[in-house]
């Protein structure tokens, strides 16, 4: 028996209450053991991304119940890769976690991080779409926890926000689930599958209704526009390591649309034709016009970098939402890009805003901005989709990808545009924030008016080397993209091969319950 | 015989929950609407009982155990409120 | 008897618990009043600290008596009091507050005193006096207050203290 | 040398100037020149092959499944402009050495430089277009680096920005054309595509290409609508400007139109296009240089209208033209760059550059000045200096060409060109040089050291040697790129100062002598120029910019303004439409189903719940009210749930009610127990609309759904097969949810766990900051009533909290079997410990606490973990049940089952998340005085034996006795 | 026999349905609150333990088991409506009673309800 | 039966809905609190009505089953909405305390820099 599947699930579920329990006055001890936890779930990570890399698909059956009526774990390519990189953007966060000392400004932080990434490994891995939710709520729950980590009137304020609306999320995810148990009458995916193709054509209507309420559902995750409003205010509000690894949940929505609409919902089946395309590319396209415009106009660099996610996000979906297998790998490798260089530039982003303040005002002096500066230089490049970084390779693919749509042309014209946009924005942040407090340093006393601006931060970060040294693994993540581009390409191409032939999935769950 | 009993006594509590709920909705005083309220959740055990009678089943007697023990329970927990703002200090 | 004290930390407790259980489980076996028994030991050995200083009951027959009595009472006070709600104008109807002074010290025994007094139609236990001495009852329909108080006092509290002191 | 590493040398050396500026400002820059060095060395090996014709490549596959390969090569025009790139580089590599102050970090500059050499290289090199794009858009980022390189100045700053959007943007729309013309042949592969002509120019993308690309070169080489950007990137250091503005990066995109010549070239779009476009640039930049009164900014605008020229000859789309084009690359990079140097002496010796602050330097700086004036001169056109050579074949070529059937428009346009290009020459010498030695210079002006006159010295030597030897030495590389432009044979042409009576020659006369005149105007036309209307780039841009920004920003904050109603609003309609949008697309059929009767006591219900459902919107306002009437509401829905056969929904439903409920009044304690109005009667209306429409989409669905059946047999029944069999069970919802999907209520008791996590950690950081003070001074919303611990509540809750927890243990223990289980224990216990805390008070109740809630929590996960590990051992998954009968006599046979052990762990971790959460909240009210004795307020026999009244005046305090 | 029973069972059944309508139309004719607060009292006794003896004794004579356990439902009633009684009572007697409206107290002065510390409206921090 | 569980949860939707968009706190947890009342019903619904065959096995007889696998989900539903209600409260008046607003809006520039405990 292969366990392998459910121990990115089951370690930090094990560990997490090992903390609480045993650690809690301890900060130390819940430093080493969450570190331990996390190095170990990228081991973990590394295990299935090589057991999967054959291209088997793996089932493993909770409980010893058969495939439909049980629920069942499902490692193919494309989970193992979402597990590793979960785990490699985690390791970055809990150091710089650690380094900064966010971790000791309010309670609780390393165990609510593990559940978190419980829930983020749990969606990743089920093919049950109930036990989606469950860690969807999983993993929400823990990111409310997370992202009042340290509390404050503001950030209470934006955490009422963002459970108020994501629990209006959670709610359409039942509608939605509600309404495909009602008219398919199971719950397991694959088998989801297998009844929507054979689903009489009376019950079109609802089974269309329900496919769709779930797509809204996993849009709201990926902060699709109009639904992304649930975004900036909290992931600017957020603590900002927390933030960065926020920033695979909003892949765990755009993974779920994969998933979903590969599977069951795939672009061969009729009864759900037109569901995700028609609107869903529109939408993106205006994702990523938002997400730049946003960019430019926001005047706190937390604010900016939301805004950033939510352009990448739009771009990423732009390839989702082309649903070919040439978008689909263009579109992984995007988000692979898309999380590391987001969850770099929110790691940038705290080390500005401990020094600075984060205002993109040109009053407030940056000390010490030798590094970060060009650390900043280096994440707006990966963001912006500038070479020599990933950010411009996936850009690239995503554009190649899109030429054989028939709008290529819009497309095209928004992702440039978008691009163009975001550059003079987070150039325009860069010199404010990096260049202009030079001046304001050097050349003029300090404006009385703007005295009381200027905030008294708590010194910077107890342990730099942690802290930088997470910022640098990023870096080196994104590097590694870009030179590995061929190979993990064709990783990725394999990937959405296996996507598009959902037959093999669904095999390879349903055969697992005859046996 | 029996069942024009429980039909009769099912039109009463029903009355009774009725009257309950008008009497929440339009009472002047907290203190009332929690009476009421707490009126309401002894009909509705009567109800349930009742039902059970009906359908020969016991299936819903723990629902109004339950109901019995924790009606109190928010009882108790409106009135401290009202009495004292805290409900556990 | 120490040993014996801490591990049946309230012997009555138990009892009422193991029925309970047996209740409960609604079907009488060896199992079910075995099994309410364990827990009916370990209930009481868990909440003990909540409950510091027990009563004794000292008069059983008592117990009996006034169950009886309460209950009797009880069906004719709802007679009593449908007839006071259904055909007595509301402004026929003297409502009144009165005031027990009371012998009863066991906060047990008050309790059970009061409960009865609610649990009677036409009489509301309201409110202790500051230091536990007087008890505030209040009547949906009561001319004479001092009769309804003679009657409390004798009918129930004398039987109460009985029972508990 | 390889290809990939002369490519790679620069970068590799970018590393060491930062690295090494510890140890010197020499060492740094010599480890920067050496890079170059090195690189130059081994373009130089290639020298040989290129000049005899051949082609050197270099291929790896980088990204094949996009066709992005790092692909290299090495032809004549490549060679020209490595050649430049990094022979300039190095000179400016040794100007830049004594050219920066001691507080500049020279360091950082060097590695700026090199990054920007690595990628000019790249770009010349490149034999794949989509890499060429690489390199392209990072010479925009490396000259926004140098640009900005002096962070204190402003115009730095915006200039760096400005060419950042401007070169960057063009790189965006070169992106696009890019893609096209791959997608056209088929490869990203330059040298595919140099061999695929006539399928571009058929194809009906030909011409969007044609203006993206143009896009692209137009902006890089600051061709006019787009010059503007490149006079604010004077602001850069000097010998940026030398190498950057002058000699390389401007033409870049100079380079690609030739790259791209023999493809794209020779269509009417073409000419028109880039022709039109290199003229106007040409007599725009020549024209405004001359009113330019900044040193740098007159040899900005000169490069303008220099590109402009070298724009025009490419634009010609004739042979002669490019060969022209190619050799005018040459000498307008030598003597450009000399120039700027010269200024940059100028500029560093008397500390200003405006021309009307300087004059009469002839003396002062004898040597700059010949430097300057030969160089100046070369860029007037004077024989017998390169620039002269060059001028000549444009002028020739201009003279042929016709442009819409005149054949007068463009030579005389270009006569016009060169005329001011003379006359500003003339003005660099003249107004900064010549005429009367002043008394104000800031600085007291003298010929600097050797190491910053070296460089413009070597350029202005290549000069002179082109101009007078032109044939031998630039002969070999200009036929050598020009045959790599043209692709096919070279048409004849001559390199020599002589042609004999050309028109050109004519032509270039006038514009010398018109140049004199000019200068000898030139305070007139100042006067004129000044007084004239002409729109100032930098302002337009700027305002662009701005207005952009404000754009973004109205925008931003307009659509994102906080506003989470709105938010809602959006999203609930937005998720309504689409429903309904996917449900019409579909078909639906009729109802298979017959619908239940419904008797009067579900319908005494459904009024209940609706009444009490539109009371609590009408009464919304006030909290108590609403609290109350959604109690009606959960007691009614629980009796749904047990009127519709689901027994253990009822008890779950009514027990989370309670304890949501108080979870609530405890919040509310701390909040306003009132709403105040602030919606007004539109926005209700709107709100009221958009609720009734997903109220009727909710509903709507649910009715569609009931009426029909499923449309498949559904999972469950193999459920309710399996249930005893399988799973041990009767209670099928309990076997589900412990058995079944038991991973489910693991995430289940998990969430419920890092709730209370969650809600303890939040009250920590309330409590530790500032809120802390004001809580203690809180008043309550209402006089506090005496008596918080009746004697009643006390003496019940003693009796009841046994027996609650016996029912806990009850539901607890049949929940296998019958409606009940773990989850439903946990919370009757919970309310069960919650009367003794509400009875008793916190502080009494707490200190009699055995057990930690942190820890009840952490168990209750980690035995319901354990319970699934068990599994292991058994080599079974996770989560894999057992069960089985055990019989000690005399007692009756019980079950045993290991889901039992599972739903333990849902226990515990329910019982603890419950009352941490609970706990939690109520330490908000506890305040540091309360020290609670008794558990009552009020017990007659703590004073026993009664003593005689005390006065009326006897105070009970709260929770104390006296 | 069994008709018997069915009458016995429906006899409860009626009266206790009455009580159950009695107890809560009081609610709604009864004017003054405290009145008000009689009125449950009936559907708590009568009212339910007319039901619960009922359904006992149907399963007692009709299905022939002994099935007590609504006892227990009596049991928590009994303990609990006094409690709520109390609460609503000092509920009222806090908000629409003054000292001198109530009986007096006799040797201890005051009722509970209105034995607040003087300044138990001031700021909480001087309660220590 | 059917039109009046249907119509219940349209009903209860639409209050939740309503009250969702109000602009303080304590209304939009109400609101949360009738949407998930509505979503539990509708959830619970997908398994069709059936009166008196709730899924506990009987051993004796042959009855009819309703479906248990909704209500299963539903109780998890109810567990976990009942976790996230509890949260949101706590956050909520954490929110009211430490800036003595109960507006649930923000505007649309607030940062984390404005100082802890610094009115909004």
């Amino acid at each position: 028996m292969n366990h392998w599947i459910i121990a990115p699930i089951v370690l930090p579920a094990l560990l997490a209450p090992f903390i609480i329990m045993v650690l809690r006055y301890h900060l130390d001890l819940q430093r080493i053991f969450s570190v331990a936890g996390t190095v170990g779930l990228v081991g973990i990570a590394l295990t299935l991304t090589a057991q999967a890399a054959g291209g088997e698909i793996q089932v493993y059956e909770l409980g010893n119940w058969p495939a439909p009526f049980g629920i069942v774990l499902v490692l193919d390519r494309l989970s193992a890769l979402m597990v590793l990189l979960t785990s490699l953007l985690a390791l970055a966060v809990v150091l710089y976690a650690m380094g900064s000392g966010w971790d000791k400004r309010g309670r609780h932080f390393h165990p609510l991080f593990q559940f978190q990434l419980m829930g983020v490994c749990g969606a990743f891995l089920t093919g049950d779409a109930f036990n989606l939710f469950v860690f969807f709520e999983v993993l929400l729950i823990a990111s409310y926890g997370l992202m009042i980590h340290g509390g404050g009137p503001v950030r209470f304020k934006a955490g009422v926000q963002y459970v108020t609306y994501n629990l209006l999320g959670s709610t359409l995810f039942l509608f939605a689930l509600g309404t495909l148990y009602s008219v398919t009458g199971t719950l397991n995916m694959a088998d989801l599958a297998l009844r929507v193709a054979d689903l009489p054509t009376e019950d079109t209507a609802l089974l269309r209704v329900g496919a769709v309420l779930l797509l809204l559902v996993f849009c709201i995750k990926a902060a699709v526009l109009p639904l992304h409003f649930w975004l900036p205010a909290s992931y600017s509000l957020a603590p900002m390591p927390v933030a960065a690894l926020f920033a695979i949940m909003t892949k765990v929505g755009a993974y779920s649309i994969l998933r979903m609409y590969t599977l069951a919902f795939g672009p061969e089946v009729t009864i759900t034709q037109g569901l995700a395309g028609d609107w869903l590319l529109p939408a993106a396209l205006v994702t990523l016009a938002i997400g730049a415009v946003g960019i430019l106009g926001t005047q706190h660099i937390a604010r900016m970098v939301a805004f950033a996610a939510i352009a990448s996000m739009g771009t990423l979906l732009i390839a989702v939402s082309l649903f070919t297998p040439q978008a689909t790998a263009a579109a992984l490798y995007y988000a692979v890009h898309s999380t590391l260089a987001t969850g770099l530039m929110f790691l940038i982003a705290d080390l500005v805003i401990e020094r600075q303040g984060g205002r993109i005002d040109g009053m407030t002096p940056m000390p010490q901005s030798g590094l970060i500066a060009a650390l900043y230089f280096i994440g707006a490049i990966a963001l912006a989709g500038m070479p020599p970084l990933s950010g411009f390779v996936g850009k690239l693919l995503v554009m190649d990808a899109a030429r054989d749509a028939g709008d290529f042309t819009a497309i095209w014209a928004v992702i440039l545009v978008s691009s163009f946009i975001t550059i003079v924005g987070l150039a325009r942040a860069g010199s404010l924030i990096f260049w202009q407090s030079h001046d304001a340093r050097h050349n003029t006393e300090p404006d009385p008016e703007n005295e009381d601006k200027v905030i008294h931060l708590p010194p910077p970060e107890p342990m730099p080397g942690l802290t930088f040294s997470a910022v640098f693994g990023l870096v080196a993540g994104l590097i590694g993209l870009t030179l590995f581009a061929g190979p993990l390409m064709e990783y990725t191409s394999s990937m959405a091969e296996q996507l598009y032939t959902p037959q093999h999935y669904i095999d390879a769950v349903l055969k697992g319950g005859e046996q | 015989m029996m069942d024009y009993a429980i039909h009769f006594t099912f039109a009463c509590f029903g009355a009774a929950v009725m009257m309950c709920l008008w009497r929440i909705i339009t009472a002047d005083g907290v203190g009332t609407r929690v009476l009421a309220l707490d009126t309401m959740v002894i009909n509705t055990i009567a109800l349930m009982v009742l039902y059970g009678l009906l359908l020969g089943t016991e299936i819903f007697f723990e629902a109004a155990m339950i109901i019995a023990m924790l009606g109190f329970v928010s009882t108790v927990a409106y009135a401290r409120f009202m009495l004292r703002g805290n409900i556990i200090e | 008897m120490k040993l014996l004290r801490r591990v049946f930390p309230h012997p009555h407790l138990t009892i009422l618990l193991t029925i309970v259980w047996v209740l409960l489980a609604n079907a009488p076996s060896l199992n079910s009043v075995v099994f309410g028994l364990i827990l009916g030991i370990v209930i009481p050995f868990i909440t003990q600290p909540y409950w510091p200083d027990r009563p004794i009951l000292r008069n059983w027959p008592m117990v009996v008596e006034y169950i009886l009595v309460v209950l009797w009472d009880i069906v004719v006070a709802n007679f009593t009091v449908a007839r006071i709600i259904l055909f007595k104008r509301d402004a026929d109807r003297q409502p009144n507050w009165i005031c027990i002074p009371l012998e009863l010290r066991s906060p047990e025994a008050i309790t059970v005193l009061a409960g009865t007094i609610t649990m009677t139609p036409g009489t509301v236990s309201c409110d202790l006096s500051a230091k536990g001495h007087n008890l505030l009852v209040h009547c949906l329909d009561a001319p004479d207050p001092d009769a309804v108080r003679d009657e409390i006092k004798q009918r129930y509290e004398r039987r109460l203290k009985e029972i508990f002191e | 040398m390889s290809l990939f590493l002369i490519a790679a040398l620069p970068f590799l050396g970018a590393i060491f100037p930062g690295l090494l500026i510890r140890a010197g400002r020499n060492v740094s820059a010599s480890a920067a020149g050496l890079a170059s060095f090195l690189a130059f060395t081994g373009l130089m090996i290639h020298a040989p092959a290129v000049l005899r014709g051949e082609v050197v490549t270099a291929r790896f596959d980088w990204l094949p499944g996009l066709g992005l390969n790092a692909n290299f090569m090495l032809d004549g025009l490549g060679f020209l402009f490595a050649t430049l790139i990094l022979g300039i580089g190095m000179l400016i590599v040794l100007y830049a050495r004594f050219y920066l102050s001691r507080h500049d970090p020279m360091g950082q500059f060097y590695t700026y430089l090199l990054l920007f050499q690595g990628a000019m290289v790249g770009i010349v090199l490149s034999d794949n277009i989509l890499l060429l794009l690489v390199f392209w858009e990072l010479t925009s980022l490396s000259s926004f680096l140098l640009i900005g390189y002096w962070k204190h100045l402003p115009a730095g700053r915006q200039g760096a920005r400005m060419a950042l959007a401007v070169t960057g943007s063009g790189g965006l729309a070169m992106i696009a054309g890019m893609l096209i013309l791959g997608h056209i042949v088929g490869s990203y592969d330059l040298s595919v595509i140099l061999q695929n002509k006539e399928a571009i120019q058929a194809s009906p993308w030909y011409l969007p290409a044609l203006l993206l690309i143009l896009l692209g070169c137009f902006t890089k080489s600051a061709q006019f609508p787009f010059h503007f950007w490149l006079p604010h990137a004077m602001a850069a250091p000097t010998p940026v400007s030398a190498y950057l503005h002058s000699a390389t990066m401007v033409k870049a995109g100079i380079f690609l139109m030739a790259r791209m010549w023999p493809v794209l070239a020779g269509t009417p779009e073409w000419f028109y296009i880039v022709a039109t476009t290199g003229l106007v640039t040409m007599v725009v930049g020549a024209v405004i240089a001359l009113f330019k009164d900044d040193l740098k900014a007159l040899l900005a605008f000169s490069t303008v209208s220099h590109l402009g020229l070298i724009t025009m000859l490419l634009g010609f789309g004739t042979k002669v033209a490019a060969v022209a084009a190619m050799f005018h690359i040459v000498n307008h990079a030598t003597f450009k760059a000399a120039l700027f140097m010269s200024a940059g002496i100028v500029d560093h010796e008397t500390g200003t550059r405006d021309i009307k602050r300087l004059g009469g330097l002839r003396h002062l700086m004898p040597v700059t000045f010949g430097i300057a004036t030969i160089a100046a001169l070369s860029m007037a056109g004077i024989p017998p200096l390169n620039g002269f050579l060059s001028k000549e074949m444009m002028l020739e070529e201009a003279f042929h060409t016709t442009w819409l059937d005149s054949h007068v428009v463009i030579p005389a346009l270009a006569v016009f060109a060169a005329l001011f290009s003379a006359a500003y020459s003339f003005r660099y010498i003249s107004h900064v040089f010549l005429g009367p030695e002043r008394q104000d210079y800031p600085h007291a002006p003298h010929d600097p050291g050797p190491g910053l006159w070296l460089s413009p010295a070597i350029l202005v030597l290549l000069v002179v040697v082109i101009g007078l030897n032109s044939a031998t030495v630039a002969g070999p590389v200009v036929s050598a790129s020009a045959q790599s432009v043209i692709g096919g044979e070279l048409p004849y042409f001559k390199l020599k100062l002589w042609h004999g009576f050309t028109p050109a020659l004519y032509m270039s006369i006038v514009a010398v002598l018109g140049g004199l005149l000019l200068l000898a105007m030139h305070r007139h036309l100042e006067r004129v120029w000044d007084n004239l209307p002409r729109p100032e780039a930098k302002a337009i841009f700027d305002a662009i910019i701005e207005l952009l920004t404000q754009i973004s920003r109205t925008i931003t904050d307009g659509l994102h303004n906080g506003v989470i109603s709105r938010y809602a609003a959006i999203m609930i309609a937005f998720t309504v439409g689409i429903g309904y949008y996917a449900y019409a697309t579909g078909t639906t059929g009729l109802p298979t189903r017959v619908p239940l009767e419904a008797p009067i006591i579900p319908i005494i219900g459904w009024i209940c719940l609706v009444g009490a459902t539109l009371a609590i919107m009408w009464f919304h306002r006030n909290r108590l009210l609403s609290l109350v009437l959604i109690g009606v509401v959960g007691l009614i829905v629980s009796m749904a749930f047990n009127y519709l056969s689901a027994p253990d929904l009822a008890l779950t439903q009514i027990s989370v009610e309670v304890v949501t409920m108080i979870l609530l009044l405890l919040s509310l304690n701390f909040m306003p127990t009132q709403t105040p109005v602030d919606s007004t009667k539109a926005r209700k209306l709107r709100d009221a609309a958009i609720s009734v429409v997903a109220g009727l989409g909710a509903g709507g669905l649910i009715y569609a759904l009931m009426v029909r059946d499923f449309a498949f047999p559904t999972i469950s029944g193999y459920h309710l097969a399996n249930s005893y069999k399988g799973g041990g069970g009767t209670n099928v919802v309990n076997v589900i949810l412990v058995d079944f999907r038991g991973f489910d209520t693991f995430g289940e008791i998990i969430v419920l766990g890092i709730a209370a996590l969650v809600i303890f950690a939040l009250a920590e950081s309330v409590l530790s900051s500032n809120v802390r003070a004001y809580l203690l001074n809180r008043k309550p919303h209402w006089p506090q009533s005496g008596d918080a611990h009746p004697l009643m509540m006390v003496v019940v809750t003693r009796v009841m909290m046994p027996i609650a927890l016996m029912v806990g243990a009850y539901i607890f223990f049949r929940g296998h079997n019958q409606p009940g289980g773990g989850f439903i224990a946990g919370l009757v216990v919970a309310i069960a410990f919650l009367m003794q805390y509400m009875a008793s008070g916190y502080t009494w109740t707490i200190e009699r606490q055995r057990f930690y809630y942190h820890a009840t929590i952490g168990w209750g996960v980690l035995i319901a973990a354990a319970t699934g590990l068990g599994a292991w051992f058994n080599d079974m998954p996770f989560l894999t049940s057992d069960f089985g009968y055990l019989h000690w006599p005399p007692l009756e046979e019980f079950e045993w089952a290991t889901a039992m052990l599972f739903d333990t762990g849902v226990f515990l971790a329910v019982l603890g998340a419950v009352l941490l959460a609970l706990d939690s909240l109520s330490r908000f009210a506890w305040q540091p005085g309360i020290q609670q004795e008794y558990p009552m307020d009020i017990n007659p026999q703590r004073d026993a034996p009664p003593v005689p009244g005390p006065g009326p005046d006897t105070i009970i305090p709260v929770g104390k006795e006296t | 026999m069994v008709e018997f029973w069915e009458i016995v069972i429906a006899f409860f059944l009626i009266v206790s349905g009455i009580f159950g309508f009695v107890g809560s139309f009081g609610m709604i004719k009864l004017k003054d609150p405290m009145s008000r607060l009689h009125a449950p009292t009936k559907a708590t006794t009568l009212g339910v333990g007319g039901v619960l003896i009922a359904s006992i004794l149907h399963s007692l004579a009709l299905e022939h088991r002994l099935s007590l356990h609504e006892l227990l439902i009596t049991l928590f009633l009994f303990l609990t409506a006094p409690v709520t009684a109390l609460f609503i009572a000092k509920w009222h007697i806090h908000r629409h009673e003054t000292p001198e409206s109530l009986p007096d107290a006799g040797e201890d002065g005051k009722w509970a309800t209105h034995a607040v510390q003087p300044n138990e409206d001031e700021p909480d921090q001087t309660a220590t | 039966m059917e039109a009046l569980l249907a119509s219940a949860v349209g009903v209860l939707t639409a209050a939740g809905i309503f009250l969702i968009l109000r602009r303080r706190t304590f209304p939009v947890i109400l609101g949360l609190s009738l949407l998930t009342y509505a979503v539990n019903a509708f959830l619970f619904a997908t398994g069709r009505l059936a009166l008196n065959a709730p899924p506990v096995l009987n051993k004796y007889a042959d009855v009819p089953y309703t479906d248990p696998l909704p209500q299963a989900l539903v109780l998890t539903a109810i567990v976990i909405s009942f976790g996230m209600t509890a949260v949101i409260v706590m956050i909520a008046l954490g929110a009211y305390l430490s800036s003595k607003d109960d507006r649930i809006d923000m505007k649309a520039h607030d940062s984390v820099d404005a100082a802890p405990g610094e009115d909004v």
